[in-house]
């Protein structure tokens, strides 16, 4: 398996995983449970495709990446980007998808709040 | 390349706490991995950052650290009775 | 193998582990902790995606703010009840979810690979009035999306005020709490002002800002401090109802400026931004925290 | 960057690596709750104080030093009293 294929295919696998838990699946703590992982896995495939080039463990260098890396470095006030190691630099991802994503989870966040909201309502009333 | 090892061995790291979360056998158990693995990612981040020469990463390392403890003061200040 | 390719597969098989076992186990507690690493490790994979804003966001959130709230429902919804399915029913559902990912994967890995956005972003960063292109596309391009989210967080709250389930009380933890509180929370608000301040140039923005300062509140929450809970709670509220407030007045005044709703004035774009993010941090932090905290009379216990 | 201070910032942040996994390994092999806490505590701690302090060896700008001391203060600070608030909890409650 590629280096590119990587995190898609952990992406489709955490989808499935949450779709055959939200199938079988009784617990209503679990089912939110399992929407926030499939809410991950379609994030992940979203962001991985939206890339260049995942991976430049060989060096290839991309115009997205000289970007990416200078948005990194300008925060710490560096010209230039010291050179040590460059096995890990990677390609920024799409900004569109990125902000989708951003506002996915904060979204997410007030979803699961208010499904947890009602789920303890509905716990509350079997107890009594 | 050196670093790249040594964050893989920093990633190994907070893996390494899932027995535990797994074994339990009491919550406090998992809840102490689950942060022993905060710790963790927080060295595999700054780690990340040392290799490709970026500090902007540890001001994101800081953030985690900065929330690190959150759900651990939900564990123990929420009761936790639930088994 | 280069150590890179092993970080990420060992990156993604414990992702998808912690995820498998965060659905799995029997355990509330275990579940909640597998599901806060998962969290982490999910914020991780966004560095490697190149997406350090969506992970700035995921780690308070994801890690943080969802484990809480779990952590919290776990408790008042007690233990597990057993009730495991038919096989045949498991089987059906298995082998449909299996189809799909494999299919998911498929349209993934023969799809073509060039992307259309980031050479447009690129073009139109320029006269954006900001250069982080996340930002950008978040509260220029696309602000009529950002203020229907802001919305959507508002319709969440108010739907918590109607069910009112019970406020959180915590436990008393005793002396050594405070100590800890007075590092934590003034470091959280600085980091929270520092994420807002380089949201314009680099990783950040009124959404991790807020996330992070949210978390800093629950901290205090959690900690117990003591402060006249209503008169709190209404604060907090009108500050969470005066984001969207004020990015509708915007959207309204640039309507009027411009004659496009949300098109900034040439040369102010940045003043704008600035100014409407300010208000959202605020009132995203005030909102998760009264998500967590809830509205209810009756005590938790 | 002299030769020096990588050397020494590399070999700070292998130890500090080593006390993550020894850490780990703490937590998964100690007998009972209470002992593993000392894991979560002071490998822990120790540990990534030694990475912050290597990568800050390693690092050209010296405004790598206050995110990497303030890291190290806060895993230190939360380290410490999420373990003694659990402990205290667990003296509490011992069946819980």
């Amino acid at each position: 398996m590629t280096p590119d294929l990587i995190y898609p295919a952990a992406g489709a696998g955490l989808i499935g995983l949450a779709l055959w838990r939200l199938a079988t699946c009784g617990d209503t703590l679990r089912r939110i449970m399992a929407l926030n992982v499939l809410a991950v896995g379609i994030a992940m495939l979203m962001l991985a495709a939206g890339r260049e080039t995942l991976m430049l463990a060989a060096g290839r260098e991309t115009s997205t990446l000289a970007a990416g890396r200078d948005t990194l470095t300008r925060a710490a006030g560096q010209d230039t980007p010291q050179t040590a190691g460059a096995g890990f630099l990677q390609a920024a991802a799409d900004p569109v998808p990125q902000a989708f994503v951003l506002t996915g989870i904060v979204v997410l966040v007030a979803v699961t709040a208010a499904l947890m909201a009602l789920a303890e309502r509905l716990g509350a009333r079997d107890g009594d | 390349m050196m670093l790249e090892f040594l964050a893989l061995g920093a990633l190994l790291a907070t893996l390494a706490s899932l027995p535990r979360l797994i074994l339990g056998p009491r919550p406090a158990d998992r809840i102490a991995a689950a942060q022993l693995a905060g710790t963790g990612t927080i060295a595999t981040i700054i780690l990340l950052g040392a290799a490709t020469g970026t500090p902007a990463l540890y001001d994101m390392a800081l953030v985690f650290a900065a929330l690190a403890a959150v759900t651990g003061l939900a564990f123990v200040a929420l009761g936790g009775r639930s088994s | 193998m280069s150590p890179v390719v092993l970080f990420d597969a060992a990156l993604a098989l414990g992702v998808l582990g912690c995820a498998a076992l965060a659905l799995t186990l029997r355990d509330r507690t275990g579940t909640v902790a597998a599901f806060m690493l998962t969290g982490l490790l999910v914020a991780l994979s966004w560095l490697r995606l190149g997406a350090p804003d969506v992970a700035l966001a995921e780690a308070a959130i994801g890690a943080g703010l969802t484990g809480a709230l779990f952590l919290r429902g776990a408790r008042r919804l007690g233990p597990l009840r057993a009730r495991p399915p038919a096989p045949a029913q498991a089987a059906a559902a298995a082998l449909g979810a299996a189809v799909l990912s494999a299919a998911l994967l498929w349209a993934f890995a023969t799809a073509p690979a060039e992307s259309l956005y980031p050479p447009r972003v690129a073009a139109a960063l320029e006269d954006s009035g900001v250069s982080n292109p996340v930002t950008a596309v978040l509260l220029n391009f696309r602000a009529w999306d950002t203020l229907l989210e802001i919305a959507v967080l508002v319709v969440a709250l108010l739907l918590v005020m109607t069910l009112s389930p019970p406020r959180v009380i915590p436990d008393k933890l005793g002396a050594l709490v405070q100590p800890f509180a007075r590092i934590v929370v003034p470091v959280a608000v600085l980091v929270a002002g520092h994420l807002l301040w380089q949201g314009a140039e680099a990783p950040g923005g009124a959404f991790q800002a807020g996330a992070v300062l949210a978390g800093a509140g629950l901290a205090l929450v959690l900690g117990g401090v003591r402060v006249d809970r209503r008169v709190l709670r209404r604060a907090l509220t009108a500050l969470a109802l005066a984001g969207l407030a004020v990015f509708t007045l915007a959207a309204l005044a640039s309507q009027a400026v411009t004659g496009a709703l949300l098109g900034y004035p040439d040369g102010q774009a940045k003043a704008w931004i600035i100014a409407i993010e300010g208000a959202l941090t605020l009132s995203i932090a005030a909102t998760l925290c009264l998500l967590f905290t809830g509205y209810g009379r009756r005590s938790a216990r | 960057m002299s030769l020096v201070a990588t050397l020494l910032g590399t070999a700070m942040i292998a130890a500090g690596v080593g006390f993550l996994l020894f850490a780990a390994l703490g937590l998964w092999r100690l007998p009972d709750t209470l002992s593993r806490l000392h894991a979560l505590t002071k490998a822990d701690t120790a540990g990534l104080a030694l990475v912050a302090l290597g990568a800050a060896c390693l690092s050209d700008t010296p405004a790598a030093l206050l995110p990497l001391g303030l890291c190290a203060l806060l895993v230190a600070v939360s380290g410490a009293t999420i373990g003694h608030l659990i402990a205290r909890r667990l003296m509490r409650r011992p069946a819980a």
